[in-house]
């Protein structure tokens, strides 16, 4: 009468390949739901649309990932729209006062004003002990408060910028618009620091068992403050794009924006529970997204079903994922006993 | 726990005083800065007589408040009709507030419209964000005694004293479909980007536009598709991007709103079709110049915003002197634009649309 | 064995939690390239001994020597950095990590500045191959058994070189074909130097791996022999040498009818065919060790986790549990084993958490009836002798004992016709302990029937009627009270269970 | 029948609160703070103290006021927050609108759309009772499902024209005068009701207990499932209730209707002390802090401060409201500042420095146009 069942690492293999693997599942649907809309409207399948779809995400694709690290700590960031539009109306402030200002100075600009707005967000979280979900609540209405108290107002139009502000997103040195160049470069460059630096490791330690990383000596404020640092980073040179590629900051740019960085992630497979994400997942869940958007358009379905069809899909994503999580963990105490 | 409380209790009150106190600061020095006041202080407004029937009675001048309400703030053209608005103001020696929320929300400007009515305004200018949702509060104004007039967006009948249009509903249409008709000369698809989905001018001007394209002599002409921008340059440039993917062989987009031409103009532009898809509609000569001479958008149509704010602050001042009261067949003398009539529908008409071009562009500056 | 230095010595050691002397001068010494057995009943303090070693408390007195220096462990990272790693029952790893990760978690090996996947993937197969694991070292965590998250953990401590081991109760779980594993890398650890500290109840183990055997019995050092040089008789005498105190109450047995029968119960793999039957009137003690799954057949009988198998009968008549309402209906009552967790809402105050189960009687008309759920909670108070400044008083600001005796008191008000409780009298000083006996015989003899689930001897062979010796989920032994004696209960739990 | 909740009353058999316990109170700290926003809005304006004035104002806050009251019981029961709040009156004021304007008669409409809010709420609380996902994840989702849901029912159009009966709900008023209006006394009804369920009921009881330890609760036989799916079920209904009363007040409907609202009522909910960890929180103070809102954004209306400029300081409150207590109970207990460590020390001047780098730039930046 054994009551510890014989458990090995095999048996439980296909569970664990299913979570691994999730990203190939939103490739296949991603896949298939280009047939069908091809097959519906050929004017779909062309590079020219899908250089659309890609300059769509590119800026989604960037604060996706600024909203994957945060959701591995276990936090989250709803903040993210309101400070693109702090930051966006700051800098098109200050290049319209400085047109020879250098376009990529700017950009260092937004970084550096989205690092100070990430920091209090971090400092209010990691050292206040406010829990993020009301914390980034408060600073999203405090940041978006700002912009309109800065610009009292006024919105920059495109015909007020300079050239040269205005080609740093749309400028095609190598044939790619320079918007998804600094998406693709975001994304390798996350990838990186996530996979071989110590605190991107930290990341993973202390959203996968904040207790267990204290004990093996993270120090776990520092990682969730790093991690909100790093949001306001992306999002402030998500600002500078946005304001280079639409030639506009109004008050009300990106509004509701962080809906989809959240989207993006979960549908990519991010962990909502935390502890795992990955850089790709997030580039598929964001490239789904816009692929569905785009092709709501194309196939003429009316623009109110958009809305609708993405809350469904963010609804899937969640069932999904905590179902296999659920099975997993039954399997192993069934197994430990 | 009681130190606790203790602790936060003088805290919260400090920040608290000092949050309000910096509001404040945060208000004052914006009246010097800007051109035009968005936050004017409400101190310095003397006593302002409660006029207690619907007809005002004779004021002085100096003392008569003004507010004119855009739909949002930032906003090019609203920002000349109030360059305009002012200039009336300063002949006729009265105060117009220029106030507005920061998005084109019908909550937030009936938020802002019940504080105003609050501060015993002497008169409403508004450029509706929603015809219907302001009802209410303009039959509240005008309970307290306070004219209601609306300028470029209507509120409903009921809600206001009297509407300014810019020009007929159906002349607005029928210049835009002369535009896109000249443009594609004579026949091809066309499509129509709009502002918000609610906006009542604009529903307006699209219904005229379908039934002017019944008529024999613009049958080649076939309107495909209507997007909404909702006023957003992102949106509409996005659904100018939608629309040129849709309709390969679009020829005409026409955009009756200033930040929905601007947009499918420069995505136009971007994507290299000038000349294959030509756009058109309303918007100001500043905002189009670049357009015009790159050939994105030889011609447009507009009024002269001023000339409408100019306008609403002449028919609020009269009414708000009791010398019309907003019926069919007041007159009354609006300053260098001349005298106006009400019409029978209770509306006034400001005059025929401009159309601009490349030569004639650079004699406008708004 | 024959170094002359100890690595770690504790000298005097007391530590004392709210009034209970958990520790009282104790003595233990680990030599280098030792298995060391720490042995005692539960509650003789071993657990606390560990936790004082690793760092999680600090001793009241006392002095902790390494390498003969006196040194002060603030916290589990100081303990970790003096090389001193401890070993669980329950692992506790990085779920979404792999091995690999997980061995070299917030130090990973780096080339420059950057992480060396390749030389991590060698160093963590090199560590798990030597402990005789044939495991994937990509594999995440969370697909691991308990046992291959044991060895993970000690593949981690020897990444960390620790030179002390501590493992506590770590055969618990494992099929024997594990604990055989699991035995070999502990001896293959001793060759090389480490010193090891083996906590475990199964005296056959500790004959198997251990060198030496220290014993404690209620707080206090007994004394420290070779396991060569000692008999199985020997231990258990050290363990349970006290003198059996008439301290509990007697009380004579007129048990009623038959009011549960419970027919080959069956829980999720956790324990199965458990069958007995209790009479109203009669305390049936239940012994076993941790981990025998008695708390889960509790939680069967109560509805928390219904049962998988099996058949309950109330009263003769069948009965199905699947919620605690369920239960209660039928008149079954449960006093859970950790109280703070399950037992009582410590914000509330002490009256609401006693009128929380039968909240129902209080209800007049439409609201609550304040001054009726004060009066009985008040007489409860009273009944059970609670000290405290009033029932408005927060459960929180109570003593161990007297929040044990407001659990009880919650109990008493749905007067159940059964009454299961789990742990009693664990960690409350010895007067509440007396005062929960008397009340419990003084229930008994009211004929409510009481299902004792307790793992100190003296208590069950004190206060039962009859009692049930669970071992690795399955039944172990029943034993009148007349019959039954502290060494054949230690012996039926403690053999290995046959091959 | 001020039957403040959290008994920490010392008396031995009196339930009677002593001086001390109230002064100790959140719900202090709101009285002190609306009498100084009240004696600042009178020196600013002359305005403030009209009552005409006050009740338009009450008017548009009493849609924030239904939606808080349940989800004053979502936060002290289950710690977490119902996000699909708006949408779920956006989707049923818009649903109400299409059968309106598709010639059925408005009660039933009103009585389909509440019968939808229900739906709605019982689908959140399905999710989360019964499948275990965290609230926030599945009313994440549902707040874009539900709204996505208005926006497919109404498209571009607007449904109008409601009857004199329906629009009184929102722009009704009680006697003549135009001075209390009718969803004030609406909410107050509903308040009250919200309020005794809250402190003197079994279920009111059953949600402090789950807050406060929802493992003992559920041991202690409390139906802790049964009430999650009431919970949610509740704040579906009262969600579509105040659709129907903004419908009201605009007297149209579009998808877009309380846009965003969501944020706001759970800025009033914790505001009023009611601790995002569950557990703690009165009826009381949530009304307190409504009312406190209410008047700290008409007041800078009044200073011509417009929507988004009210936002910051509402967005600071509801962080210095959470922040203060936790650095409270930091500093109190383990005199945190002795034990800083000289790279914390490092790191809190790095970001003070970044901090006023920042405003500097913000104020010199902004002066350039």
């Amino acid at each position: 009468m054994v009551i510890g069942k014989e458990r090995t690492a095999t048996s439980l293999g296909l569970m664990s390949i299913l979570v691994r693997f999730r990203e190939v599942g939103i490739l296949f649907f991603t896949v298939l739901l280009i047939i069908v809309v091809s097959i519906l409207s050929p004017v779909f399948l062309t590079a020219h649309n899908f250089r659309d779809i890609l300059l769509n995400i590119s800026i989604l694709v960037i604060v996706g990932l600024a909203q994957m690290m945060v959701i591995i700590t276990r936090g989250i960031d709803l903040s993210v729209g309101s400070m693109i539009g702090l930051v966006a109306m700051m800098v098109a402030f200050t290049v319209v006062a400085f047109p020879g200002m250098n376009p990529l100075f700017a950009l260092l600009l937004g970084i550096a004003l989205g690092a100070a707005l990430g920091s209090l967000n971090g400092a209010i979280i990691a050292w206040g002990k406010v829990p993020p979900i009301i914390a980034t609540l408060g600073t999203l209405s405090i940041y978006r408060g700002l912009v309109f108290l800065y610009s009292r107002g006024d919105w920059i139009n495109s015909f007020e910028m300079p050239m040269g502000f205005r080609q740093l997103s749309k400028g095609t040195p190598l044939v790619i618009p320079n918007l998804i160049l600094f998406a693709a470069a975001v994304a390798i460059l996350v990838f990186l620091f996530l996979r071989y630096t110590q605190t991107g490791r930290d990341i993973y330690a202390v959203g996968s068992n904040p207790q267990a990383a204290t004990v093996a000596g993270i120090r776990v404020d520092q990682v969730i403050f790093i991690v909100y640092v790093i949001s306001g980073i992306l999002c402030g040179m998500a600002g500078v794009l946005w304001a280079s590629r639409f030639e506009s900051a109004q008050t009300n740019t990106a509004l509701g924006f962080e809906l989809q960085t959240v989207a993006g992630p979960v549908v990519g497979g991010v962990n909502i529970f935390g502890g795992s994400g990955t850089v790709i997942g997030v580039v598929l869940g964001s490239f789904l997204l816009g692929t569905i958007n785009n092709a709501l358009t194309i196939v003429k379905i009316s623009p109110f079903w958009q809305l609708a069809v993405q809350g469904l899909l963010i609804l899937l994503a969640v069932i999904v994922d905590s179902a296999i999580l659920r099975r997993l963990q039954t399997a192993t105490k069934q197994g430990n006993r | 726990m009681l130190k606790d409380t203790k602790f936060h209790l003088i805290a919260l009150l400090a920040v608290l005083v000092l949050l309000l106190a910096g509001c404040q600061a945060a208000a004052t020095p914006t009246e010097e800065a800007a051109t035009e006041p968005p936050a004017a202080e409400t101190e310095d407004v003397t006593e302002a007589p409660m006029t207690e029937e619907p007809v005002a009675t004779e004021e002085a001048a100096g003392d008569i408040v003004i507010a004119l309400v855009p739909k949002n703030l930032g906003n090019p053209y609203f920002d000349t009709a109030n360059n305009g608005a002012q200039e009336a103001a300063a002949e006729l020696g009265i105060e117009v507030q220029y106030q507005g929320s920061s998005t084109a929300d019908a909550t937030e400007q009936i938020q802002l419209l019940n504080s105003l009515i609050a501060q015993e305004v002497d008169g409403l200018a508004i450029s509706a964000n929603d015809a219907d949702a302001l009802v209410p509060t303009g039959q509240d104004a005008m309970a307290q005694g306070i004219p209601v007039v609306t300028w470029d967006s209507a509120i409903a009948p009921e809600g206001r004293d009297v509407h300014i249009n810019q020009a007929t509903a159906e002349g607005i249409a029928r210049v835009q479909i002369e535009m896109a008709h000249r443009l594609a000369d004579g026949e091809g698809q066309i499509a129509i980007l709009s502002a918000t989905s609610t906006a009542p001018n604009q529903n307006e001007w699209i219904g005229f536009m379908e039934e002017i394209l019944q008529e024999p002599d613009y049958q080649g002409l076939e309107l495909v598709d209507t997007v909404y921008g909702d006023d957003e340059d992102e949106k509409s440039y996005n659904e100018a991007l939608g629309l040129m993917t849709t309709y390969p062989d679009l020829e005409v987009i026409i955009a009756p709103t200033t930040v929905g031409i601007a947009a499918s103009a420069r995505a136009v532009q971007d994507q290299g079709r000038i000349g294959e898809v030509l756009v058109t509609g309303l918007g100001t000569p500043n905002q189009m110049r670049e357009y015009v001479k790159s050939g994105a958008a030889p011609e447009f149509a507009l009024w002269n915003p001023g000339d409408l704010g100019y306008l609403a602050v002449y028919t609020i001042y009269h009414m708000v002197q009791g010398d019309i009261t907003g019926a069919p067949g007041d007159e009354f003398d609006a300053g260098k634009l001349g005298n106006y009539t009400i019409l029978d529908d209770g509306t006034i008409l400001l005059g025929a649309p401009t159309v601009f071009d490349a030569d004639n562009i650079d004699d406008f500056d708004f | 064995m024959n170094q002359l230095q100890p690595l770690v010595s504790l000298d005097g050691i007391s530590k004392a939690f709210g009034g209970v002397q958990a520790l009282k001068g104790v003595h233990f010494e680990i030599y280098p390239g030792e298995v060391h057995a720490l042995l005692g009943e539960n509650g003789a303090g071993k657990s606390t001994l560990i936790k004082i070693i690793t760092g999680v408390h600090q001793p009241d007195q006392g002095e902790i020597l390494l390498d003969g220096k006196p040194v002060r462990l603030a916290d589990p990272r100081q303990a970790r950095s003096s090389a001193i790693a401890a070993i669980y029952q329950e692992p506790n790893l990085f779920p979404d990590l792999d091995i690999a990760e997980n061995i070299f978690v917030g130090r990973q090996p780096k080339q420059g500045k950057r992480v060396d996947w390749q030389e991590m993937y060698r160093e963590a197969s090199k560590l798990v191959h030597s402990l005789g694991l044939n495991l994937d070292v990509k594999t995440k965590a969370r697909s691991l058994s308990v046992a291959q998250q044991q060895m993970v953990e000690i593949a981690r401590a020897l990444s960390l070189n620790a030179r002390v081991l501590i493992m506590d109760e770590p055969t618990s779980s494992l099929t024997l074909s594990e604990v055989a594993e699991l035995f070999t890398i502990v001896r293959h650890l001793r060759e090389t130097g480490t010193a090891i500290v083996f906590i475990s109840h199964r005296l056959d183990e500790i004959f198997q791996i251990a060198d030496r055997v220290t014993t404690l019995r209620d707080g206090i050092y007994v004394d420290t022999r070779m396991v060569a040089d000692v008999t199985r008789e020997d231990l258990v005498q050290m363990m349970v040498g006290r003198t059996l105190s008439s301290l509990f109450p007697k009380h004579d047995v007129h048990a009623g009818d038959t009011v549960l029968e419970v027919e080959h119960l069956a829980g999720e793999g956790i324990f199965n065919d458990i069958s007995f039957e209790l009479k109203a009137g009669e305390i049936l003690g239940i012994y076993g060790l941790i981990g025998a799954g008695r708390t889960e057949i509790a939680r069967a009988l109560f509805g928390i986790e219904p049962a998988t198998g099996g058949r309950i009968k109330i009263n003769g008549r069948e009965v199905s549990i699947k919620s605690p309402q369920d239960a209660m209906d039928l008149g079954v009552g449960f006093v859970p084993e950790d109280r703070q967790m399950h037992g009582l809402i410590l914000q509330m105050p002490i009256a609401q958490n006693i009128t929380l189960p039968i909240l129902q009687h209080f209800v007049s008309g439409f609201w609550l009836d304040r001054n009726k759920e004060s009066s009985t909670a008040h007489d409860l108070v009273r009944r059970l002798r609670v000290k405290t400044a009033g029932v408005w008083q927060l459960a929180r600001e109570l003593s161990g004992g007297n929040q044990q005796k407001v659990v009880l008191s919650k109990w008493l008000g749905t007067n159940p016709r059964i009454l299961i409780l789990d742990e009693p009298t664990r960690g409350i000083d010895v007067g509440s302990k007396s005062e929960v006996h008397q009340l419990l015989s003084q229930l008994a003899s009211e004929g409510i029937a009481i299902i004792m689930i307790s793992s100190e001897l003296p208590e069950i062979l004190g206060m039962s009627d009859r009692i049930l010796v669970i071992r690795e989920g399955g039944l172990g032994g029943e034993f009148a009270q007349a019959e039954a004696t502290q060494e054949k209960l230690m012996h039926a739990v403690t053999t290995i269970r046959p091959a | 029948m001020a039957a403040t909740h959290s008994e920490t009353r010392s008396a031995r058999h009196s339930r009677r609160v002593s001086l001390r316990n109230i002064l100790v109170r959140w719900e202090l700290l709101l009285v002190v703070l609306i009498t100084v926003v009240t004696l600042i809005n009178i020196q600013q304006s002359p305005f403030f103290l009209k009552p005409v004035n006050l009740s338009r104002a009450a008017r548009d806050f009493m849609e924030l006021g239904i939606m808080m009251l349940p989800m004053t019981y979502i936060i002290i029961a289950l710690a977490t927050v119902d996000l699909s709040v708006a949408s779920i009156m956006g989707m049923c004021a818009s649903f109400m609108g299409l059968l309106f304007m598709n010639g059925v008669d408005i009660w039933i409409a009103v009585a389909a759309a509440l019968a939808l809010g229900v739906a709605a709420g019982a689908m959140n609380g399905f999710l989360v009772a019964h499948v275990k996902l965290p609230a926030l994840v599945v009313t994440l989702a549902t707040y874009a499902f539900y709204r996505g849901m208005a926006y497919a029912m109404l498209g571009d159009e607007a449904a109008r024209g409601y009857p004199e009966s329906f629009t009184y709900l929102g722009q009704g008023f009680i006697g003549d005068g135009r001075i209390i209006p009718f969803s004030l006394i609406l909410f107050l009804a509903l308040a009250l009701i919200f309020g005794v369920v809250l402190h003197t009921t079994t279920f009111g009881r059953y949600l402090y207990a789950i807050g406060n330890n929802e493992q003992a609760a559920r041991y202690s036989g409390v139906p802790v499932d049964r009430v999650k799916m009431i919970l949610f079920v509740l704040s579906g209904f009262m969600s579509a209730l105040a659709g129907l009363v903004l419908a009201a007040r605009f007297g149209s409907t579009r998808p877009d209707i309380g846009l965003g609202l969501e944020l706001t009522v759970i800025t009033a909910t914790v505001l009023g002390g009611i601790s995002i960890s569950g557990g703690t929180g009165t009826m009381i103070g949530a009304i307190l802090s409504l009312l406190l809102i209410g008047l700290v954004r008409f007041g800078m209306g009044l200073m011509n401060l417009q929507g988004q400029v009210q936002d910051i300081v509402i967005g600071l409150l509801l962080i210095i409201s959470v922040l203060l207590p936790s650095i409270g109970r930091m500093l109190s207990r383990r005199g945190a500042l002795s034990n800083l460590n000289v790279s914390q020390v490092l790191q809190v001047t790095l970001f003070v420095i970044a901090m006023a780098l920042f405003v500097a730039f913000f104020l010199w930046s902004r002066s350039l146009l």
